[in-house]
């Protein structure tokens, strides 16, 4: 557990400077009230009513997460199996080949059915 | 030994916290004043690039301009607007800062040195599985992002937001690829044992294609230009922190320079030896001891920092369709292969099927096939925009949907004024909900 | 440190998973209650891993990581699904189906 | 605390040389082959053109699962061994399960790639994205596209479910069972008709089956707790297996048997057992229904393997344990699946509580850990599985104006005299439900009442017998509907289906009675094939 | 073994007509009735022959076939007959013929005999499907009588049910589904207890030094000689199982319930099958398997079981009295007839047994022919109501004085077929329970009272409006009827044309049961536990 003592000491020096930053912030400056001031900020036309969040996302950004979701796996296997590469020799490789191209052929599949594309 | 700087506290707190109290610290300074300087380095490097002169008033050559806008922001008013869901607007910017100062700590900025009597690295900590962590932790700074645009409860910030976290993740892929050939070739993930694995050879020439991966994913991942899209001013009226004011901004700023500062860091630890001399200097003996690597460490740093800002001095920003094609559809089949070409190097030579006069030509050789891939690629995607035949443009209406409207690109405008019809202004056709053509989806 | 109270909290996760799934109505938030619940099951298997001295139970974490991805794949292109169609993830909404 | 990955690196590269394990692809290759294939799928979806990719999958599905069963066949001698480092046991009760479920795959997948019945579309939505009843759905309709991605996903969990039964450890089984269920929850919400009914299904599915598989996680967390192994059994003294620790009675018993109720909870989920079932009716109602056909006889078979595997072979030390367990939820499924059915008004919920029903039956072949009562559960689970996937082919066939399947059991009225060959197709799969003699349940049932009793449980018998005679009653509703009423003046019409399904349904039909008549030879074969790799 | 087969091809005969049947095209369905009055005739031959080949010296079983059908189970295709089923036998194959050309109509385009309205919805039934069904019928009566394995008697004996629920279910009278379902319901649920006590005997085999059989020769043999022995409350469980399944069948009070509705909306061909054949099936499977299987219980459960049959009589007899529905009437009489069947069986007197052999055949025939003079009545009127005819006899003398005949040997006229059997189990009954004798005795009384009235009721009298211009017995119609007369006639006279055949078949069956009586396993011993058992 020792090992994580520094960056616990170097977060809480960060935190303390964060929090303090954004504290004092609020209190040093001015507070003079204007409720177009306080509106969302929408290029100074009337904001479009709407629900915290926007309402609906375009469907894209969770299909790019869903592929990120992916890869992010391959990488999870392919960490490990690079740092002990030498150990693994050719069985290694060979797997990994296997495994990649497995991959591969699902990227290609979204690939090709147009998941990549961003209108 | 007594000191007078320690003598003061009490003798039981043992070495090892105090030397990692001051490292810590020390830490967190650096990262303080390099964003000053950097923000100060990028006005400068950018006016001498446009020909102009930069901030020179505050301090020596303007170098205390940043601390004067910082403080210029704690005197702004701190707006919380009325749609922001008002907690986690304000834990946005800590989620985005603290993460940030944290993802240094396991960089090495140099060898073992003796501080006080006592030798210890020029590293906070060394994990062992450093840069994973690295990795972790940076992706938390993306949560502030989200969640920055998300709680303001507008428009822009969200989308910019939405963006962002779109373009982080799409780029950590490369970026965490171009990580496993250094793995592979350095047999862990300490970053402290990557250094020492470079001592022999930099990465960035052994991996040169690994390297170039990183250092263009790394610009993404900081949303720097050329990919600053979701901060673009001209769409999106800065991004996630439009809403944001006062030292909440100034949160988010200093949060994406460091982040710049620790990306670079990462790239001279990865690929360009970290706090290893570079060759010339690298044959005084010297050289790779005691305090001095801290400073080549500092140069490359600030090389890197260099590059951040000449990119964006000199390219312009990327469409954002352009942007996420040339990473999925770039930046990582070519990384994943080039991992594989990379593992089969190496086992080749493990084996001892391989030696240097082999090496070279067969790498050439897979190195020109990538090349032609590539640019395969790109001739097909291109010749398939060619083939594409342009989009039949509806006839023009001036008063198409009830407003009068310009032409659109293919339209023209009736030469002379003429009575306006009507009729036809009932009939117009909807656009196609999906955005594709019939024919453009039937070849998917 | 003692291994027993990683295993406590896992089973204080697990629980807080399994109560949000049943308590809970966004499907979304059933879903993340779900993968809280993976997870605790991660931190169970690599307590016993170090417990035991062996490798499996961090390999099965490893697993499990791969698995709860592929079910956020689909689980989210399911939900979005519905969501897009009824315009609300409530479970409760998706009630044509009540016996 | 050094981290995961250190330890595990360190273990690898420095302190033990790492030895290659022998992976014995001729062993693996059913599975192999149905893997390899739907990763072809995929890649058909990518590149071939879209009027050709309906031919192809389906060709491809079917050649990849008569591979699959021409590799069980030859690997029918095999000795029973472990392959794999120990991940898949090789033995004859595995071989059994995998031919079974890639017969009854095969004639699923007919009834699945029917596209007769809809005047050239499938049963499945023209574009699974699409919002229902938006424009975009209309154009992919009227375009005419078919999600063939259905078949891909089908053979993927078809992979899966040949690798759970398999499995002998329960990493495998946890991965073969995420394997096997995920892509069925996508399939379930691509019903063309319907839509959201399905996705509702979907959804519903995907929610509970996410909830169960986190049980089974926790519960092998447990387990491997106990045992420090995730193997089921290991006869390496040096690396011994949960079988071995329950043996020996390695720690204190808290951990093993709440990792035998976590565990168990997330299988009988699987099976559809009560209290568990709650998926089960309305997966089955929204699901498209040559998918529900599929996955109910499918899955059914390949969860009561892998049951079978973690009780018989895993936790067979502690029997006294579980199965008073597996008693009471044997009795609750049948009479919770007897009475619900009753209620029923949609033949599709009607089966799925038959279905709820029928797993009460096969559970009581798990009290005992005999060969005799493994061999009337492989007995079983083909003959009900293939009754099954036909009685779900006879529903796909009745339809509504608009095409819209006729399920509501009012619409099936005089189906008897408008359509007598589907009607007596049908009659002859719900007289097997209700377990008539001379169809193949009777005998199932007959041997599994016989094993229940033969290990002391005549309870179990007589819930059993109680239950199917409710059973009976709601399988009659039915017939009576449909011999002994008169058909609506704007009833139902009847598809002509294609070869395709024709033939399934005459196989299935056949296979039925025959397996009443003369069930000794499939007898012998589930008899010879009760062999665990232990 | 006998070399020639010649039981499974009595069975098996009826099967080709159906195949026969099945392969005809469409517009040839009317073929069918020819072909299944030829099948059936054929069966009659065969049956004949079976009688023939059967020597009444001989061992007890005799003309026996084994085949290996599933030998996991040890279960075989085995048949043979004993001097009961082969006289069960010949009245199934007398019986059908007749059925088949009784029924010559039932499919026909408007209607059965039950629905002379013709409602338009009503419109076409299979011909092909009824006689078929009729057919497969056949086969399953004379394999269940003929089976030998009990598994193979299981499979059978659930199996009739089928084509007896579409037969009732598909060309019944208006309720005809409510009657089909209850009757299938019943009957499958005393099944499925039989299927539990099936399996339960199988396994108390295996565990017995017999080994795992399903041969009702071995085990009846083994229980008798003491090798399989089982618990006593398993025994009585067992009997339960067994007896409760043929007490459904066979409708015993308070099992009885769907008799009446199946008889009175199922055709009277059907109805003749359903209650002249496929409910002796229960009354014959429980003298040969309740008593010889499990003759401890058998012991125990008697005084039960004859209290139940007593109630079966009278009540059987007394609501046959209140009828107004004909086909409900004679299913009433069934009932009380059924009870004195089982009074016999259960007498466990040599006599007994031979009365309530005997009694099933003439129970059959005579029934059989009521249910077909009704029919015939109905089909002429279109109302099965009694108030709906009056002086018959002076319209259509024949058909009055055959029913006349009939009802006599009904209510066991001596001179009769019915009189000598009924005369049987009375005295076998009173020689061992005469309170049950006396009390079934008086049966006999309500019997004459329900047979004559329902008589004076219908046939004479001044003639009603309805009944004018009633056609008297057609030619076909009296080739069905005739037989069953001339054979009620011949059977009153010579019983012994039969009971040669059942005598040696049962005369060890009380033995039987008293041995084993005093075997060490005592009754009494148990009665502690299972004493809720006897019920009085």
């Amino acid at each position: 557990m020792d090992t994580y003592v520094p960056i616990l000491a170097l977060g809480l020096i960060a935190a303390a400077f964060a929090i303090f930053s954004v504290v004092i912030g609020s209190l040093t400056g001015p507070k003079r009230y204007n409720r177009a001031k306080l509106d969302s900020y929408e290029c100074g036309i009337e904001p479009t009513p709407q629900p915290v969040g926007g309402g609906r996302f375009p469907v894209k950004y969770y299909l790019t997460a869903m592929l990120f979701i992916v890869f992010d796996i391959e990488i999870v296997f392919l960490y490990p199996w690079a740092v002990a590469f030498d150990a693994l020799g050719w069985f290694g490789l060979a797997e990994m080949v296997l495994f990649v191209l497995t991959v591969l052929v699902a990227y290609a599949y979204v690939w090709r059915r147009g998941g990549l594309d961003w209108d | 030994m007594t000191n007078w700087f320690l003598g003061s506290f009490d003798t039981h707190i043992p070495w090892w916290f105090i030397l990692v109290v001051i490292k810590a610290v020390a830490a967190f300074a650096i990262l303080v004043v390099l964003t000053l300087f950097n923000i100060w380095y990028e006005r400068r490097v950018v006016s001498f690039m446009q020909m102009r002169i930069g901030p020179n008033r505050v301090g020596p050559q303007g170098l205390l301009q940043s601390l004067a806008d910082g403080v210029k922001l704690a005197l702004k008013e701190d707006i919380v607007p009325t749609n922001a869901d008002k907690p986690v607007f304000w834990i946005a910017p800590l989620l985005s800062a603290i993460p940030a100062f944290l993802a240094i700590a396991v960089i090495p900025w140099g060898p073992a040195v003796s501080i006080f009597g006592h030798w210890t690295t020029l590293q906070l900590v060394d994990l062992p599985v450093g840069v994973l962590y690295v990795l972790a932790i940076s992706s938390i700074g993306i949560y502030g992002i989200v969640l920055a645009g998300w709680s303001s409860g507008s428009t822009y910030p969200l989308l910019g937001a939405l963006r962002s976290s779109a373009q982080m993740i799409s780029y950590e892929v490369a970026m965490g690829l171009s990580f496993a050939g250094v793995f592979l070739y350095a047999g862990t993930m300490s970053p402290s044992g990557i250094v020492n694995a470079q001592q022999h050879g930099w990465y960035f020439y052994m991996l040169p294609l690994s390297a170039i991966i990183y250092i263009i994913a790394m610009v993404g991942e900081t949303n720097r230009a050329p990919f600053d899209l979701p901060e673009a001013e001209g769409e999106l009226v800065g991004g996630f922190h439009t809403e944001y004011s006062s030292l909440k901004f100034a949160l988010f700023f200093l949060a994406e320079y460091i982040n710049l500062v620790t990306v670079s860091a990462l790239a001279v630890t990865m690929f360009f030896g970290g706090w290893r001399a570079p060759v010339p200097i690298s044959l005084w003996s010297g050289a790779n001891s005691g305090w001095y690597p801290m400073l080549w460490f500092m140069i490359k740093l600030l090389i890197f920092v260099f590059v951040f800002i000449w990119l964006r001095g000199t390219l312009p920003r990327l469409r954002y369709d352009q942007f996420m094609a040339f990473g999925w559809k770039v930046l990582i089949p070519v990384s994943v292969l080039w991992l594989l070409v990379v593992a089969l190097f190496r086992q080749l030579r493990n084996a001892g099927d391989l030696d240097r006069a082999h090496a070279v030509p067969i790498g050439i050789g897979i190195a020109a096939v990538f090349l032609l891939l590539v640019v395969a690629l790109e001739v097909r995607e291109r010749n398939q925009i060619r083939r594409t035949p342009p989009p039949t443009v509806p006839d023009y209406e001036p008063l198409a949907g009830g407003f009068p409207v310009p032409p659109m690109p293919g339209q023209s405008a009736p030469a002379v004024p003429r009575r306006p019809q009507f009729a036809r202004t009932a009939a117009a056709p909807a656009p196609a909900l999906n955005g594709t053509t019939a024919e453009e989806a039937s070849t998917r | 440190m003692n291994p027993d109270s990683y295993l406590y909290l896992s089973a204080i996760l697990f629980s807080l998973g399994a109560l949000g799934v049943l308590i809970r109505r966004d499907a979304i938030v059933v879903f993340m209650c779900i993968e809280l619940m993976l997870n605790a099951a991660n931190l169970a298997f690599v307590t016993f891993s170090r417990m035991h001295g062996r490798l499996d139970g961090q390999i099965f974490a490893f697993f499990t990581m791969v698995v709860a991805a592929a079910e956020v794949v689909v689980g989210l292109a399911i939900i979005i699904t519905v969501f897009r169609t009824r315009r609300s993830a409530s479970v409760d909404d998706a009630n044509l189906l009540k016996y | 605390m050094p981290s995961i990955l250190a330890a595990s690196t360190a273990a690898a590269s420095n302190t033990a040389p790492f030895t290659a394990p022998h992976v014995e692809w001729g062993k693996l290759s059913p599975m192999l082959i149905v893997l390899g294939a739907a990763t072809m799928g995929v890649l058909v979806e990518a590149f071939a053109p879209r009027a050709a990719r309906y031919r192809l999958q389906v060709g491809l599905t079917l050649l990849a699962l008569a591979a699959a069963f021409a590799a069980v066949i030859a690997l029918h001698d095999t000795p029973t061994s472990v392959a794999a480092a120990g991940a898949v046991a090789v033995d004859k009760t595995t071989l059994f399960f995998q031919g079974t479920i890639l017969a009854i795959s095969f004639i699923a997948v007919l009834v699945i790639a029917e596209r007769r019945t809809e005047g050239g579309q499938d049963a499945f939505a023209a574009q699974g994205g699409s919002v229902p009843g938006s424009q975009q759905e209309r154009e992919a309709v009227r375009a005419g596209w078919l999600t063939t991605e259905v078949y891909p996903l089908v053979l993927f969990s078809i992979g899966g479910m040949l690798l759970f039964p398999a499995a002998n450890d329960l990493l495998t089984m946890f991965v073969a069972l995420e394997v096997l269920s995920l892509p069925l929850y996508l399939v379930c919400g691509l019903a063309r008709h319907r839509r959201l009914l399905s996705q509702e299904a979907a959804l519903k599915y995907f929610l509970l089956g996410a909830f169960s598989s986190a049980f089974f996680l926790y519960g092998a967390a447990l387990l491997y707790g106990y045992a420090g192994s995730v193997q089921l059994s290991n006869s390496d003294p040096h690396n011994p297996g949960i079988a071995q620790a329950v043996a020996a009675h390695a720690h204190g018993p808290a951990l093993l048997y709440t990792g035998i109720a976590l565990l168990g909870m997330g299988l009988l989920f699987k099976v559809g057992a009560a209290p568990f079932h709650m998926w089960t009716p309305d997966v089955y109602e929204g699901a498209p229904t040559p998918i529900t056909g599929f996955m109910s006889a499918a899955t059914k078979i390949a969860a009561f393997g892998a049951l079978v595997r973690v009780l018989d072979v895993g936790l067979a030390g502690s029997v006294d344990v579980w199965r008073p367990v597996i008693e009471i939820v044997a009795i609750l499924t049948m009479v919770v699946g007897g009475i619900l059915a009753l209620t029923q008004r949609n033949v599709k919920r009607m089966l799925a509580y038959s279905a709820i029903l029928n797993a009460g039956y096969i559970i009581m072949a798990l009290v005992s850990t005999g060969h005799d009562a493994l061999a009337s559960l492989l007995f079983f689970l083909p003959t009900y599985g293939i009754a099954l996937v036909g009685s779900f082919a006879v529903v796909t066939l009745v339809r509504d104006a608009g095409g819209v399947e006729a399920t509501d059991l009012s619409r099936w009225a005089g189906l008897g005299k408008s359509a007598p060959i589907p009607a007596t197709l049908m009659s002859i799969f719900l007289l097997a439900f209700a377990g008539i003699p001379f169809t193949s349940i009777f005998v199932g049932k007959f041997a599994v009442f016989q094993a229940a009793l033969a290990a002391g449980a005549p309870q179990l018998v007589i819930v059993a017998v109680l239950a199917s005679a409710v059973a009976a009653f709601f399988y009659l509703r039915v017939i009576v509907v449909m011999f002994f009423s008169d058909p609506m003046p704007d009833g139902p019409t009847i598809a002509n289906p294609s070869i395709a399904v024709k033939t399934a349904l005459a196989v299935s039909a056949l296979v039925t009675v025959a397996m009443g008549v003369a069930p000794a030879a499939l007898l012998h074969l589930s008899n010879a094939a009760a062999v665990l790799a232990r | 073994m006998s070399a020639f087969p010649y039981l499974s091809t009595t069975i098996g005969t009826p099967l080709l007509g159906v195949a026969a049947i099945a392969v005809l095209p469409k517009e040839r369905a009317a073929l069918a009735r020819p072909i299944a009055l030829l099948a059936s005739l054929v069966a009659l031959g065969f049956a004949i022959a079976d009688a023939v080949a059967f020597k009444t010296g001989g061992p007890r079983f005799q003309l026996s076939e084994s085949y290996a059908w599933i030998p996991t189970f040890h279960v075989n295709y085995s048949v043979a007959v004993d001097g009961v089923a082969l006289v069960l036998i010949l009245m199934t194959a007398v019986l059908v013929p007749v059925v088949i050309l009784a029924s010559w109509h039932d499919a026909d385009a408007r209607g059965g005999a039950l629905t002379p309205q013709g409602s338009p919805a009503e419109s076409k039934r299979s011909v092909r499907g009824l006689f078929a069904q009729l057919l497969a019928l056949e086969t399953l009566m004379l394999g269940v009588f003929a089976a030998t394995d009990i598994f193979l008697f299981y499979v059978i004996f659930e199996a009739t049910l089928i084509p007896a629920y579409f037969l009732i279910g598909s060309y019944g009278g208006a309720r005809r589904s409510y009657a089909a379902v209850k009757f299938l319901l019943y009957n499958l649920l005393g099944g499925l207890l039989m299927l539990a006590a099936v399996i339960g005997l199988y396994v108390a085999s295996t565990h017995s030094p017999v080994g795992a059989a399903f041969s009702f020769q071995t085990l009846s043999k083994a229980v008798g000689d003491g090798s399989l022995t089982m618990a006593g409350s398993t025994e009585k469980w067992l009997f339960l199982g067994f007896f409760i399944a043929f007490a459904v069948k066979a409708p015993m009070w308070p099992f009885h319930t769907w008799l009446p509705d199946a008889a009175s909306e199922a055709t009277p061909g059907t109805a003749v099958l359903l209650v002249g054949v496929l409910d002796k099936i229960g009354t014959f499977g429980m003298l040969r398997f309740c008593l010889e299987l499990f003759p401890h219980a058998s012991h125990y459960f008697t005084p039960l079981v004859l209290v139940l049959a007593v109630i079966s009589t009278i009540y059987g007899a007394l609501l046959a009295i209140g009828q107004t529905d004909m086909m409900r009437l004679i299913a009433y009489t069934s009932v009380s007839h059924f009870g004195l069947i089982t009074i016999g069986v259960f007498a466990l007197t040599a006599r007994g047994e031979v009365g309530a052999t005997l009694y099933m055949v003439n129970h059959g025939l005579s029934t059989g022919a009521l249910f077909l003079l009704a029919g015939f009545m109905i089909s002429r009127r279109g109302s099965k109501s009694i108030d709906a005819f009056g002086g018959v006899q002076k319209v259509a003398p024949l058909l009055a004085g055959t029913f006349l005949a009939v009802g006599l040997s009904s209510l066991a006229l001596p001179g009769l077929s019915s009189f000598v059997s009924e005369f049987l189990v009375l005295v076998g009954a009173f020689e061992k329970y005469p309170v049950a004798a006396i009390f079934g005795t008086t049966a006999i009384v309500l019997a004459a009272l329900y047979i004559l009235w329902w008589y004076q009721r219908t046939m004479t009298g001044p003639v009603a409006s309805s009944v004018e211009g009633f056609k008297d017995l057609n030619r076909r119609e009296l080739a069905v009827i005739g037989p069953l007369v001339a054979l009620i006639v011949v059977l009153g006279f010579v019983p012994s044309i039969l009971t040669n055949f059942i005598n040696p078949a049962v005369s060890q069956i009380p033995a039987h049961v008293q041995i084993t009586q005093q075997a060490p396993h005592s009754v009494a011993q148990d009665s502690a536990t299972q004493g809720n058992g006897s019920g009085q």
